[in-house]
């Protein structure tokens, strides 16, 4: 019985940790990109004051909306929680069963699914372009996101993320399909959550948007549902990203965890790096960059199955 | 009997000329057909017919052809009257009498023994039916009478050539030279070779310009497109049956004498040719009635095609020869109805006969599926028969061939139907044809048959085709 | 058997009351409908009770040509059996108010051709002899005609009808090739005598499955032979594409099934059907991406579908052909699970296109939009069939890719070298066209249902009556048990496996269900989850300060025109990712000369250009044909000189073999 | 006999060259009817004893083919007033090579076949594949439908010719049909020529070309 009750409460940790700590994970890249430009930057938790402050905004819905406007945001929360639920820590999932990288990528194409449906309510063509624009290049992500998965089930031999990202006695030769792995699934992290070589976050000139033109019309609760969404999601994915670069080996939990939370710091970083030192790629390199993501890691399966 | 079923046509012909009146003239011939229904059951249920002296005798293949051209004539007597009062202006006092002595020819083809006296009585129906498709009496008609009456009597005059050649053969064989079917059956295989051969060649051709197959088929065009809907019935469906069942006692001959493989090959050559022509030429057809015709030449070269394959190949031919003389009556007398509402048989001022002539239009496309050979409808079994005997007698090509062309003049004639059928008819400009009870009746009795001769065939039938392929198909 | 019989017979004598009522509208239709629920009804008892185990094969003796007739149930025929019966209650209760709500025109002669449509289904899928299996076939392809062409006064539905009727033709050409030859060889019609005949010699059953293939094929939709699918779907009105899509696809795949168990099974059937699946996924939703007419694109979307089935079975076949049932349990599972799901979702699918088209008065996606506010039944179930088709996670559509995914990767597992690496890459491929499967009906959805009404018809639309809903709502319904319930397909899916790839692949099967029931109460998480913050967020917004026009960049005056249109929406996605040879071809008509000439602008999907192909080859061949005519068009006197001809070669020959024989 | 019928057979091989070549109408009209008479000398010549059942036939035979058939054809060109054959399709002079070819081929053709012995030496055989030859190249060649006719009873003729030497094979009932059903073949035909001639004003079958594909 005591096994048990450790366990639930392990699993409620994770779950927690993984539902508070995304929005600082934005603090630290901003925070890296302002040092890179030589600013202050915003506090680490301005992340959390904004959620608070939509929170409590009222909300004003168009005229050409219907429910499904309402409930792009509520999709977006729910789908990245759950693939949250997913990614497991110190070798243990909350959920997990055989197939569940399957269900972890389809999670993410839900959540987008009720994002652009959610745009196009609005009948604005902004709205619409992003539609568009994020669901072509989601649909050129997906390949490489899949084929990385792969490479991990074929080592792991077994399709469930807990079995893939514990497994850490990896024979060498399987290092450099690896390495190809991260790099590709790192660019995959990149195009999802609109950083920089995709799509810049913070930019207001709504032509060149993917990400942000599509919460255009969102206000109040609603927007602050999204912004959490999106920043979850970059929390699981990047969580991913982690769990393959750094195996720890079975060790004690907090060993883990504490190697998760450097990971993620380190990935935080990189990504604010990378965003300061790279520029907004034109439209039209976009697809190349992810179809070339997809070459490396289905690169990686040539090389794992020599 | 069998002397009845010749003189009971040949008297009502002779009232129908000496009758006056115009309007109960047309009322003979569904009597007259009633009438010779009624012997030929009797006589299908008894024995022995014989008259004459063994001159007229129902034999196991008359056995199966006679009820074909009798169901066939008393459908189109029906379908008579109707039609020849929407038709006051043209005089019928040739039509009818004309009608009822191709039908006693008829009687008289499928029952006469003596070779001689087959070759007057399809002579006979020749001239008999030039009146008939000459009912329209414009430039057109004139054109098809003057090609079907010339071909047709050069056709038959080969013929009379070829029956010489046949008894020249008994007579070189030093036997009596006799024309009598049974005596040429028992000697055939004394018969001298080159002479036998020779006049099958001969009877082959004669009959076959009667039967319309391909290359003697250049008639069958301009004649089924002039003619009106019964005389096209009874062209395609009477007429060519007796010419089949002319040549099918030729083939018994042939076989008996041992030369049965030279025969098939002729047989199977001519009737995918046959096939191929009536593919060929159906493409992009603008005139629905010629394409029946076609439709009629490629029907001929399946029924001589069944026989060249052998086997199950003689079963599915017979059968083949019932199925199609009846689903061409529902064929011709729907597009006579069409043709009548539309007054015109191009394709491009027909239109939407499903909508203004909603039975007619409807049997018209149920008549297309079912000559195109769909299951539900008759021909299905048959050519599935011929196309199985081909495949398992390992005559896999020619079964190939035969599926292949099948599908060409399935693309070939539903372009066509299709195109009368559907969609939206024009401003029509004769209100008066529409749909009545006895134009459309007879119809839908000989489509019942189709639909019947497709899912179940009964019995007596079967028994008859049974008989008649035995009667054929002798194994030397 | 008896209920078989019965249901047979329910179908037709009830299809001939409904034709002889035609002129009451309602009464016929009434007759028809009844006739049809209850003739499914009585069919349904057999195909549960052959589906567990109950089989039987009943023959009796008819005349000659047919031979010995039988029609039996297993379990086969009885998996493929109970959707297409469910499918069929349920459309032909929609049809009826469908076609009563539309123009006025004679109902009955519609009603007899939907119940004999329904009829020969049962007739094919329970016969056991060679005759009944063509009989049944041609009449499910000529009765599916005559109901494609219902309003046969429009151009493209002649157009549609025509190259049906050509296909099914061509199908039936193949198919009495198939048969004769199998016939020939077995020696007998019936389909036991096929099973134990002796085996065919290597290049006979080449042939065989070859002619299989393609006659089922056409039926099923496979790439090259699917070109009437989405001409007859856009054409015939809703339910009946909603039948022929849901239902005689089905058929299609069951005779490739059935014709697969005749023959001796060869190692490259498993990659032959998953290498078609791929083509038909890829082209499918390379082409659904592209319509702009809401019927084509889900029609383009069930050829993708038959692709993912086909990858299933493939995989099936693959798992036996290397030994491992585990693998052939998930193809089995994937193909049968996503048949009975598609049945369902794709039924949903194109009632709610009927209800829209009803609604709205237009297919077109440009004229559409704003639905969801004015139809909102009909938008929230073509949303759920949306979400469930394009395979995401709450519902049906996700369980039948996941299990495709999982079955290539076990095949990629159970075996090293290239094929393995093709399994791995194949799954990326999948994901491709998943994804764009999503991107297509986000679009649907979106472009349809959702931003403002893009026409006056859009702007009047109305929802639909009950008479509509209600039938989408039983199929919507069938949808979720199966998403949040996906073990109840276990045991049938079980079953059918069983007789096809033997028992250990059952018992595979049967082990898979822990998984399923894992996957089925995630779903219900899922939808929990859902319905929990979306109530929080409610609660939160409950009062909107104020509801003014969109936003729009501070753009004063908004208008329906400035929204993204169908083609826009596609435009990236068909630019970057479909290969140009099957993106959408613009027809640039560009004006000429000084003053403004008609000009015109139209963008051609890959498929009217290989239809195109199609119809040339069809010119080319009658203009041939035509050429000769000259034949015929000569004096009388040649007509006479062919005859001599032939007297005169006839007579040289006989005379030649004459010589030669003596 | 074979005596006195080998003399007729080569008046009736000149009499087909005859045809072959003339142009005017009249004249083959009037080489037809020769015909007819030449047949009716051939069945008595044949007939081995003059029994009173090959006088009915070779009367019949003049009746219908020297006098009923030439009067029906010479009012049929009465009522379309032509008198000259139009230039036929191949030519006199060719036909008439193409005839003598015809000839000559009957005659090898003829030599091949196993005949019974008492027709070995005759010319029968021959002269009816000869006569039916010329028929049939008078029908295939000729552009007036009067012509045409006379090829048709010349092609009769021939078939006529082959049944002599069947004596009792064809019985005295049906040779009367066969001559009957040749004068109801040529009445109708005749009925047609006067309703084309009333029609086109002119009997040519060329101008039979309206029924196209």
């Amino acid at each position: 019985m005591g096994r048990q009750v450790t366990g639930a409460l392990s699993d409620v940790a994770h779950v927690a940790a993984f539902l508070l700590l995304p929005p600082l994970l934005l603090g630290v890249i901003n925070r890296t990109k302002a040092a890179f430009a030589g600013r202050v930057g915003p506090p680490y938790l301005q992340g959390y004051y904004d959620l608070v402050k939509l929170w409590r905004k009222g909300s004003v819905f168009s005229t050409s909306t219907s429910w499904v406007f309402k409930a792009g945001p509520v999709v977006g929360v729910a789908t990245a929680a759950l693939a949250a639920a997913l990614v497991p820590v110190a070798g243990h999932a909350p959920l997990s069963f055989e197939g569940d990288a399957i269900l972890f990528a389809s999670l993410f194409a839900l959540g987008r699914f009720f994002t652009i449906a959610a745009a196009l309510d609005t009948g604005s063509a902004f709205e619409g372009m992003g539609a568009a624009r994020e669901a072509t290049f989601s649909s050129l992500a997906e390949p490489a996101l899949f084929f990385g998965l792969v490479v991990l089930g074929r080592l792991a031999r077994s399709l469930s993320l807990e079995a893939m990202l514990t497994s850490g006695n990896w024979p060498p030769r399987a290092t450099a399909s690896l390495v190809l792995v991260i790099a590709a699934l790192f660019i995959v992290l990149l195009a999802e959550n609109s950083r920089i070589p995709f799509d810049d976050p913070n930019t207001h000139l709504e032509l060149t948007m993917i990400h942000e033109v599509m919460v255009l019309d969102h206000g109040g609760p609603a927007l602050g549902a999204a912004l959490y969404g999106a920043s979850l999601k970059l929390f699981v994915l990047a969580a991913v990203v982690v769990g393959i670069a750094l195996p720890v080996p079975h060790g004690s939990p907090w060993l883990s965890w504490v190697a998760l939370l450097a990971g993620l710091l380190a990935v935080a970083v990189a990504i604010g790096v990378v965003e300061s030192v790279m520029a907004r790629l034109r439209l039209v390199h976009v697809p190349s960059l992810l179809v070339a993501a997809c070459l490396l890691s289905a690169f990686g399966i040539v090389l794992l199955a020599r | 009997m069998a002397l009845a079923l010749v003189v009971v046509p040949l008297i009502f012909a002779a009232a129908a000329a000496v009758m006056p009146s115009q309007r109960w003239r047309p009322w003979l011939l569904p009597v007259c057909a009633a009438a010779h229904l009624a012997i030929t059951l009797a006589a299908l249920r008894s024995q022995d017919v014989a008259a004459l002296g063994g001159w007229l005798k129902l034999d196991d293949l008359g056995r199966l052809v006679l009820p074909i051209a009798s169901v066939l004539f008393f459908a189109c007597s029906l379908y008579a009257p109707g039609y020849l009062a929407l038709r006051p202006e043209r005089s019928n006092r040739v039509f009818v009498p004309c009608l009822l002595f191709f039908l006693a020819m008829n009687s008289l083809i499928v029952e006469s023994q003596h070779l001689g006296l087959m070759w007057v009585a399809v002579e006979a129906t020749t001239l008999a039916s030039a009146p008939l498709l000459y009912f329209n009496h414009n430039a057109r008609s004139i054109e098809a009478t003057w090609k079907y009456l010339l071909i047709g009597s050069v056709g038959i005059a080969l013929a009379l050539f070829g029956t010489f050649f046949l008894a020249y053969a008994a007579l070189r064989a030093g036997l009596g030279t006799s024309l009598f079917f049974s005596d040429l059956v028992r000697e055939a295989p004394r018969l001298s070779r080159p002479w036998l051969l020779a006049a099958f060649v001969l009877l082959f051709v004669g009959y076959g310009t009667k039967m319309g197959l391909a290359p003697m088929h250049t008639w069958k065009p301009a004649a089924y497109g002039e003619a009106p809907g019964i005389v096209g019935t009874l062209l395609a469906g009477a007429l060519t049956s007796c010419a089949f069942l002319a040549l099918l006692r030729f083939y018994r001959i042939v076989a008996a004498g041992g030369e049965a493989a030279f025969a098939r090959q002729l047989m199977i050559g001519i009737g995918l040719l046959s096939m191929a022509v009536a593919g060929v030429f159906m493409a992009r057809q603008r005139d629905y009635k010629r394409m029946l015709a076609y439709s009629s030449v490629e029907h001929v070269g399946i029924l001589v095609l069944g026989i060249g394959i052998g086997g199950a190949g003689v079963f599915g031919a017979l059968l083949h020869l019932v199925n199609n003389a009846v689903t061409k009556g529902v064929l011709f007398l729907s597009a006579g109805n069409i043709h009548r509402a539309y007054g015109s048989k191009s394709i491009d001022d027909v239109r939407g006969a499903l909508r203004r002539l909603p039975f007619s239009g409807a049997l018209f496309l149920a008549g297309f599926f079912a000559v195109t050979g769909s299951p539900p409808f008759g021909p299905f079994l048959s050519e599935f028969t011929i196309a199985r005997a081909a495949m398992t007698s390992g005559q896999a090509v020619v079964g190939a061939l035969f599926l292949v062309m099948l599908a060409i003049v399935f693309i070939g004639m539903g372009g066509a139907v299709l195109a009368v059928t559907q969609g939206e008819p024009p401003p029509s400009r004769r209100e008066g044809f529409r749909d009545r009870l006895d134009t459309v009746a007879p119809i839908v009795l000989l489509m019942a048959v189709v639909v019947l001769l497709g899912v179940y065939v009964p019995a007596p039938l079967n028994a008859l085709v049974l008989n008649a392929a035995a009667f054929v198909d002798v194994k030397p | 058997m008896t209920f078989l019989v019965a249901s047979l017979a329910v179908l037709a004598g009830s299809g001939l009351i409904a034709a002889v009522l035609s002129r009451w509208s309602r009464l016929s239709t009434a007759a028809g409908a009844a006739g049809a629920v209850v003739g499914c009804a009585l069919a349904l008892r057999p195909a549960l009770a052959a589906l567990l185990g109950e089989e039987f094969v009943s023959r009796w003796r008819w005349t000659p040509p047919y031979g010995e007739l039988a029609i039996g149930l297993d379990r086969l025929s009885a998996f493929f059996l109970v959707p297409v019966l469910v499918l069929a209650a349920v459309a032909a209760l929609y049809g009826r108010s469908y076609l009563l709500a539309g123009k006025r025109r004679p109902l009955g002669p519609h009603a007899l051709f939907f119940n004999l449509l329904v009829a020969s289904m049962v007739l094919v899928l329970v016969a056991r002899e060679s005759m009944v299996l063509l009989v049944g076939w041609e009449a499910m392809s000529l009765t599916s005609f005559l109901l494609v062409t219902f309003e046969h006064e429009r151009a493209e539905v002649r157009r549609a009808g025509w190259i049906y009727l050509v296909a099914g033709q061509m199908g039936a050409i193949a198919l009495i090739a198939f048969l004769v030859l199998l016939i020939g060889h077995a020696g007998a019609t019936d389909f036991a005598a096929f099973q134990h005949m002796a085996r065919p010699d290597p290049w006979l059953a080449a042939v065989l499955a070859a002619l299989a293939l393609m006659a089922c094929g056409v039926k099923a939709g496979l790439v090259p032979l699917h070109l009437w699918l989405p001409e007859a779907h856009a054409a015939a009105p809703s339910h009946i594409s909603a039948l022929m899509s849901g239902a005689l696809i089905k058929i299609g795949l069951y005779g490739l099934l059935r014709a697969l168990t005749f023959l001796p099974p060869a190692p490259w059937w498993g990659p032959a059907l998953i290498v078609l699946g791929f083509i038909g996924a890829a082209f499918g939703i390379s082409q659904a991406l592209a319509q702009r007419d809401l019927k084509r694109a889900l029609a383009y979307s069930s050829i993708e579908n038959v692709g993912l089935i086909l990858v299933g079975l493939g995989i099936a076949y693959w798992g036996i052909a290397l030994r491992a049932p585990a693998v052939a349990a998930l193809g089995a599972l994937a193909a049968g699970f996503h048949l009975w799901s598609h049945v369902f979702m794709k039924g949903l699918l194109f009632l709610c296109a009927g209800s829209v088209l009803h609604g709205a008065g237009t297919r077109n996606l440009e004229a559409l939009g704003g639905l969801a506010r004015r139809m909102p039944w009909t938008a929230a179930m073509l949303l759920f069939g949306a979400v469930a088709i394009a395979g995401l996670p709450p519902l049906n559509g996700f369980v039948g890719e996941w299990l495709v995914l999982r079955g290539l990767f076990a095949a990629a597992m159970a075996r090293g070298g290239a094929p393995a690496i093709a399994a791995m890459l194949g799954i990326g491929a999948l994901a491709l066209i998943a994804a764009l499967a999503a991107l297509c009906f986000v679009r649907l959805v979106g472009i349809a249902l959702l931003g403002n009404a893009r026409s006056e018809d859009a702007e009047r639309a109305h929802e639909s009556p009950a008479g509509l809903l209600g039938p989408m709502l039983v199929l919507a319904a069938g949808c979720a048990a199966l998403s949040l319930r996906p073990a109840i397909a276990l045991a049938p899916v079980a079953s059918f496996a069983g007789q096809l790839f033997g028992a250990q692949v059952a018992a595979q099967v049967h082990a898979l269900s822990p998984a399923l029931t894992t996957l089925g109460s995630i779903s219900t998480a899922v939808v929990a989850m859902l319905i929990v913050l979306g109530a929080a967020l409610a609660a939160r917004v409950s009062r909107p300060a104020a509801a003014p026009p969109t936003w729009d960049c501070g753009y004063a005056a908004p208008s329906a025109r400035m929204q993204y249109t169908a083609s826009s929406f596609a435009q990236l996605a068909t630019s970057t990712i479909v290969p140009p040879a099957l993106a959408p071809r613009p027809v640039v008509e560009k004006p000429r000369g000084l003053f403004p000439a008609p000009a015109a602008f139209r963008s051609e999907g890959a498929d009217l250009v290989a239809a195109r192909w199609y119809e040339a080859f069809f010119a080319r061949w009658a203009d041939r044909f035509a050429r000769l005519r000259w034949l015929q068009e000569v004096a009388l006197q040649a007509y006479l000189f062919y005859v001599l001809l032939m007297v005169v070669a006839a007579l040289a020959w006989s005379s030649l073999r004459g010589w030669a024989g003596k | 006999m074979q005596a006195v019928a080998d003399p007729l057979l080569v008046v009736l091989l000149l009499v087909n060259f005859f045809l072959l070549g003339s142009s005017r109408l009249r004249a083959l009209v009037s080489g037809s009817a020769a015909q007819g008479t030449l047949l009716a000398l051939l069945v008595l010549s044949v007939h081995g004893e003059i029994t009173w059942q090959a006088i009915a036939i070779a009367l019949g035979t003049v009746a219908l083919k020297s006098v009923v058939i030439p009067s029906m054809l010479r009012r049929a060109m009465r009522d379309a007033a032509i008198h000259r054959e139009v230039e036929p399709l191949i030519g006199f002079v060719p036909s008439l090579l193409l005839g003598g070819l015809g000839t000559g081929l009957s005659l090898v053709f003829a030599r091949t076949l196993p005949l019974a012995p008492e027709h070995v030496g005759s010319l029968l055989v021959p002269a009816s594949l000869a006569t039916a030859f010329t028929g049939f190249l008078l029908l295939a060649t000729r552009r007036r439908a009067i012509t045409q006719v006379v090829g048709y009873l010349a092609l009769e003729n021939g078939v006529f010719v082959m049944g002599l030497t069947l004596v009792e094979a064809m019985p005295l009932l049906v040779e009367i049909g066969v001559l009957l059903d040749l004068v109801v073949a040529i009445f109708v035909m005749g009925i047609i020529i006067e309703h084309i001639s009333r029609e086109f004003s002119s009997i040519d079958p060329e101008r039979l070309e309206s029924l196209k594909e």
